[in-house]
């Protein structure tokens, strides 16, 4: 669990390590998310308890119990449900969720389109492994046309549903894609992710180094690319579309779509426009209110 | 004075504008401090299809919609054929004669047709029958026109004088007509000094919610719940309530709690079929030790069911909500009044307990209306947040989210608490919230956790009121109810009593925890004791025998989408104390 | 021949491969006749963390991992510092001694140090220590060394000539090793004429899916019930079952209930948090009375719970499963050979009366293994659709889908069946599925659909069998257990019987029906009753007393996440009736 | 209910018109999508009882009831889910899922998505009328930003989710857009995708003329267009995303995307190789089966 260490001015990556030694497997690509977050959440400057970490089930998932922020470990599948709700009861906190691709793409799949579509102002951060890992290797939306794992031994037959591409169609103001291997790159990702006010998605190739034998580091490191490095401009929706698709021997990462036209959910919500957070208001009705109600019911 | 008691009701068509009479005549009754329940039987269908509003008035409480129909308004021949035979003697029929052709009427009904056309000099808007008969309905209750002319003078402003005018004159013609043709009512429509509110069950749960603080509020459409959506979001921006409509059922409760565990009142509710999918969650908020509340407005099941109808039997799906023990408070309103009042208590407990609350009532109070003294409605609950940490202390000590504690309350922090960092975890969990699963397993841990989450309930029963047998004391028949069915019970009870069967009612509230040594305790001096609910298979009964090993002697039971009027009651007693069944299930006279 | 009762437990971390003894250890067993049962005590992590996985073997049937351990083989030093002191007087440690240090040995225990490395030839492959224990165990087992030579062969053949001689010559030395320095038991291992097949739960839950004739099946994955999913994946090509894995169990269930409409055997297994998503889909399954099965695999709640860990706390979820009321059959399978037994049983069932079934076990028994005698699988069940119109007729009669009849039942007909065109609804319908709450509403027929419905369930119960007591007629004590615990259950009521205090059992497998009658009837006699489960609230405790009114003398329940073993129970009956206590929770040494 | 009439040789519409009345509002969208549901199954020449009609929950999902075929009324969302299930029990049937916007894109969304990676062959019709009309007017998921609904007096926050794109990106094989007011073109929609061997989307606007003062029959008489007539090419990937993206004064319909190169779920699982559907198939294992299975475990 995290602790409560007095923390100095400018917290440090350090001051979000969290007490309990992750349980994942050595060599487990989610190692290199976490570090990311801890360096990004560092990079953004507020302190620890400002930040609230939710996630789903799934080994990825247990990722808010390794790190120093607040945190909550839903059901399978919810997190964004729930990170909806804690951003909106109280939008000054920085709220990042994060799960497996089986958690957000598979059961959670239409929390993730209606979020995205209401631009609810959260980094979320899919450990994209193309299988489900703690459920010991099944195939995941993710997967490939072909895979065989324990519950396709015979290879899958459904076509794996494509994030990004979703994401942008769908109205996520903020879409990239990173890779463990390149903790620098991605924690990059992660904190222009946070820093924008919307939803941002950061997908990440995080080999599950013991379920998946197709899509390893060794895999993504032949393949993965720089969007930066081509030139993309991320406010480009139809070259974002474009390279979203993109698959095979390059596979992009990177920032593949920026809006920053469409104002956050809890920016546009007229309930939020004064008084701060929610969480913090008096509760209850005046007599005042109270009595203007019974007056339209007389 | 003696108890005025009298039903109207108005029957037509989905579209034809049955709610614009019904408003009227409600609000008349209202404002000369009449009290009235109106029970709106329909149907799934947006235009056509049978509505049948009945509004029983009286100058005392009134809590059912009663037996009987003093004054039958028809706006189409349907009513008239299905709905004259119930009309009660020295009742009175009015419909338009244009269009429909009156019924046979039994002896000392009193037939009023209304030759629309003729009063309307031929106005073709298909509403103007509804002004003629209540201008009809006006006179046969004794109330001056006057009363009308303000009330269509402010209904028709917008519009221009002229329509006004148009309006009042065929109103006027149709109250002169009726003077000359029709006896009114030996006995007119009482007047009393205060006047009361008019109030829907589910704006009394909103209200409640708003009362109780509740400033996340969410949902996903479902009758007959919605009420409480619509109530929220036109309130939001006034209240500074967040009223959000989800995507589903499942995100709506998973954002609640979100919202809940930040630190905001959350609440919910739906129906059977949208609670369905939010029991996982529930049973979440009651492992990461959550407060919340939900609430299941149930209708006719099983599955989509009878949307627009009524029954009690979604009780196993509540008390089986979610796989697992952990604690979790279930209430079942009484009543509209009670709606308001158990939203802001149900969220002091929740908020005491750290656990999920849920709220079960029906369609028979969510879409009823009633009379409230505003008087009664208390706007300034006390709110009780319980042992909740919102700002950072510095005790030193390491702040443990899941403290075993002798009361199994382990304070809480909301996130943004400087000092109190922690996950909360649907996984079983040690003190401080880390996993017993996946980091390591202990045996004694989860033990002593299960045990700390459910000694929390143990002291919830003694800070709720139990359930007091209403009625004469030495009873020859105790009825047993739950929820909704407190009032009907209540007059039942009182129509027996006359008739010389004292009887009285233990009604229950609180499901759970329930409150099983004052039960048996109020009910181990009773006679004939016989449970009264809506559904099929005695839902009720089997949970109060399974927990308290009370077992009645006989059961009323009602499942097909009508509430209980009293005479079901009286007539299942009846049957039962002359030997003939000890399983009643009544006869729907009134077919909608 | 007198009883054999050994049990060989094996610790270590998760990645330290205990499978492969574990396995080759059991194989050796059923090929030679001998029964076995094991548990696999682990958690919810892929690699580290601590596994212990205990085979308990006889000669005579077994069904639950007993008490005691008589050979514990460490692969760690975690499993001789937690389990050392678990071994029975009489038994053995075996443990690689260059990486573990031996414990302190209570007298009359025999503590078999193998120093791997030399054995080995300092071979460093991490696994080798497997191997060397293996060796020493064969030798204390009275086994000659030619079996494990075989076994090794057949392992590493495909890796070449030169690693099977690798192994083998390491094996060998350590044999030799152990003949020259350790004490054999003085029983060795018995031979059997027959041998038996090893089945695991889940494994069986699918098989008797095949048997049922289940072709079509979906699933996603939840422990402790994705074995099943694993088994029918495997087969699905040989045996022509669709498998599918879906979304979610929301889609899971929706896809068994239209291949299931369209005429397919279609069933799916989750655990407690996916039947909750499903629940909403049991009562349309009810509503639309389309037959299918749905297996919840209980494992420790609430909510995400500790996955890997066993409890009989879903039971009135599954009792309260979706809104209102309509007919369902709920099954407790017993042990493992019955979980093949049922799912042919419940598929019949539920074609005949048309609607939902569903199965409850527990991790306990899905992801234990143990021996069966072939002969006991029987392939070829009995099926029966019931009134299942699949082939045109032309009797000329207008096909009603839901029409009334005196069972309830309605012959129904799949899909693309000339001549039978209709709609089934989840909402309320009449006898053609024309909906009741859209087109009309009549509360009259709405009754008699739910009474028809409701009608099925009233024969249900004279087609399956009633619970019976077992064990001594004139017991002192009678225990009462539900699912899962019938095999412990039975070996504790033997030991206490053996002890002088004679107990029988009544062992429930149907839940819904429940045999009210000849359960209270079995009771009526017994002496001293105890519900034993593995709940904290006593959830069948309490279904029953409101099913039967009766009332059990005491309790014992287990709710640490690990399975009883025979002495909690018999401590807990003892204590009972001493006088001690009416709940009795018992301890769990065994800590994981 | 739908009858039993007999049959000629050859259907015609008439024999798709079921015996009860629709109860939809007068003057309802929901009326001509029916009509050209029955249009487009005579043309496709089969037989009444070879057709499953599915549906959710919801004025548009009562559709079942008025159609003479095979029907299934099911629960709130779940319409495909159900709908999978009856085709891949037997193949052999044409299998038509219908519904409303909220039903299919709002609760139902996570089905939709997985439906159609999967390419199960079925026609996927919705009546799209951006409001929920069941339930009396409340906002849909396809409701405009700023649209007033019941549950929104002061106007919709949440940006509208697209359908159409959605499809395209997720792997629908055929992705089309009707108007109800058109019901010949809209026929030919549904029947092509009735033919399609694959996943086929025909979303409808069906105006709900009751509680959408927004998108009204007026409305779209005055904005749709139609693919076929800018010669758009529907194998064109990128073409049909940009088109699908088209909103504003003039919004298209017709055929955006056809892809016939993925083959369908039914068409790839191999256990439906042969032998027929599997619906029809004898049940249960043969004792040489069940022996080679024991074989394995002794
Ligand atoms: C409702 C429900 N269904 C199923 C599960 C079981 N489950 C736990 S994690 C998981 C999937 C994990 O896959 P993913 O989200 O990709 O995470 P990973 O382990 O690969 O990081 C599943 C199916 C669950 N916990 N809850
Ligand atoms: C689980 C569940 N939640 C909510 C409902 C209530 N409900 C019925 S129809 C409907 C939405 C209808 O909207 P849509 O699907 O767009 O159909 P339309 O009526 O507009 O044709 C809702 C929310 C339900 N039946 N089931
Ligand atoms: S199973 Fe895969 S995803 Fe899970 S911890 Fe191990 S490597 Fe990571
Ligand atoms: S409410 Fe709207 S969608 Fe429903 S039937 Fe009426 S017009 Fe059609
Ligand atoms: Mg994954
Ligand atoms: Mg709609």
């Amino acid at each position: 669990m995290a602790s409560d260490k007095p923390i100095k001015a400018a917290p440090t990556a350090k001051d979000f390590k969290g007490d309990v030694a992750p349980d994942w497997c050595p060599g487990c690509g989610d190692f290199g998310v976490l570090r990311a977050l801890e360096l990004a959440c560092a990079k953004l400057g507020r302190e620890p308890h400002e930040y609230v970490t939710v996630s789903g089930i799934g080994c990825s998932s247990n990722l808010p119990g390794y790190i120093n922020t607040y945190g909550m470990h839903t059901l399978h599948g919810r997190a964004l449900a729930v990170a909806t709700g804690v951003k909106l009861a109280n939008h000054e906190l920085t709220v990042v969720a994060t799960g497996g691709d089986g958690d957000g793409y598979g059961i959670g799949g239409n929390h993730f389109v209606h979020t995205m579509r209401r631009n609810v102002d959260l980094l979320y951060i899919v450990m994209n492994n193309q299988i489900y890992g703690l459920t010991t290797g099944q195939v995941s939306p993710t997967s490939r046309i072909g895979m065989k794992t324990k519950s396709t031994p015979f290879g899958s037959l459904e076509g794996p549903v494509n994030p990004l591409a979703m994401a942008i169609v769908t109205g996520a103001s903020f879409v990239a894609r990173g890779f463990s291997g390149d903790t620098k790159h991605l924690a990059e990702l992660m904190y222009r992710g946070m820093e924008h006010k919307g939803f941002a998605l950061v997908d990440v190739f995080s080999p599950c180094i013991t379920y998946n034998k197709d899509n390893t580091f060794a895999f993504f490191k032949q393949t993965v690319t720089k969007l930066e490095d081509a030139g993309h401009d991320p406010t480009d929706w139809k070259a974002a579309v474009e390279h979203s698709m993109q698959w095979g021997d390059e596979i992009p990462t990177g920032l593949f779509y920026h809006d920053t036209s469409r104002p956050s959910l809890d920016g546009a919500e007229p309930v939020l426009g004064e008084g701060g957070p929610l969480a913090h208001r008096k509760l209850g009705v005046t007599a005042e209110q109270g009595a203007a109600i019974i007056k339209k019911m007389m | 004075m003696a108890k005025f008691d009298f039903a109207i009701a108005i029957g037509g068509a989905a579209g034809q504008g049955i709610a614009t009479p019904g408003n009227i005549l409600a609000r008349i009754c209202a404002r000369r401090g009449l009290q009235f329940f109106s029970y709106n039987s329909y149907q799934s269908i947006i235009r056509g299809g049978h509505i049948f509003l009945t509004t029983r008035i009286s100058t005392e409480p009134v809590t059912s919609h009663g037996d009987k129909i003093d004054l039958l308004f028809c706006l189409n021949q349907d009513t008239m054929d299905r709905h004259l035979q119930h009309v009660a003697p020295g009742g009175t029929a009015i419909f338009n004669s244009d269009t429909i052709k009156p019924g046979e009427a039994s002896e000392g009904l009193q037939l009023c047709p209304m030759p629309v056309k003729e009063l309307s000099n031929n106005n073709r808007n298909k509403l103007v029958q509804n002004t003629v008969a209540l201008a009809g309905v006006l006179h046969l209750l004794g109330l001056e026109f006057k009363l009308l002319e303000d009330i269509l003078t402010l209904q028709f402003k917008r519009k221009g004088q002229a329509v006004v005018d148009e309006n009042v004159d065929v109103a006027r013609a149709a109250y002169e007509y009726s003077v000359e043709n029709f006896v009114p009512y030996s006995t007119p429509l009482p007047q009393k000094d205060k006047p009361l509110a008019q109030v829907g069950g589910n704006e009394a749960l909103a209200m409640g919610g708003a009362a109780a603080g509740v400033n996340f509020y969410c949902a996903y459409p479902m009758s007959p719940s919605t009420g409480v959506l619509h109530w929220m979001a036109e309130n939001a921006n006034d209240l500074g309530i967040m009223v959000r409509q989800v995507e589903d059922e499942i995100g709506v409760i998973n954002m609640v709690i979100g919202a809940a565990h930040a630190g905001c009142r959350a609440m919910c509710a739906t129906s059977g079929g949208g609670f369905a999918l939010m029991t996982e969650a529930v049973g979440s908020a009651g492992m990461m030790e959550i407060p919340m509340v939900a609430i299941n407005v149930q209708r006719a099941g099983p599955s989509t069911g009878v949307p627009t109808k009524t029954e009690q039997g979604d009780l196993w799906q509540m008390l089986g909500a979610s796989q697992g023990d952990f604690p979790k408070i279930i209430v079942a309103v009484t009543g509209i009044l009670d709606c308001f009042n158990t939203i802001p208590e149900l969220f002091n407990l929740v908020d005491k307990f750290q656990c999920p609350g849920l709220v079960i009532t029906d369609l028979s109070v969510s879409e009823g209306y009633a009379t409230v003294d505003p008087d009664d409605i208390n706007w300034e609950q006390p709110i009780d947040r319980g042992e909740l940490i919102a700002e950072p202390d510095n005790d030193g000590e390491k702040y443990l989210r899941y403290r075993f504690t002798e009361s199994g309350i382990s304070p809480r922090a909301v996130p943004g608490t400087p000092g109190h960092l922690h996950v909360v975890a649907t996984d079983e969990h040690d003190e401080d919230g880390g996993l017993i699963s996946d980091e390591f397993t202990n045996p004694h841990i989860r033990r002593a956790m299960v045990e700390k989450r459910q000694r929390k309930m143990e002291s919830v029963v003694s800070l709720i009121d139990p359930p007091e047998l209403e009625g004469p004391e030495n009873a020859e028949v105790t009825l047993i109810g739950w929820g909704t069915s407190k009032g009907v019970i209540e007059e039942a009870a009182g129509i027996l009593t006359r008739d010389g069967i004292p009887t009285n009612q233990l009604a229950i509230k609180w499901i759970v925890p329930l409150h099983v040594d004052e039960i048996l305790q109020a009910l181990s001096t009773a006679k004939r004791t016989i449970i009264v609910e809506s559904n099929y298979t005695g839902q009720f009964a089997r949970y109060l025998r399974g927990e308290t090993g009370f077992d009645a002697d006989g059961h009323i039971r009602k499942y097909d989408g009508e509430p209980f009027m009293p005479h079901h009651i009286v007539d299942g007693v009846k049957e039962q104390v002359a030997g003939k069944t000890d399983l009643y299930v009544p006869y729907q006279e009134i077919v909608v």
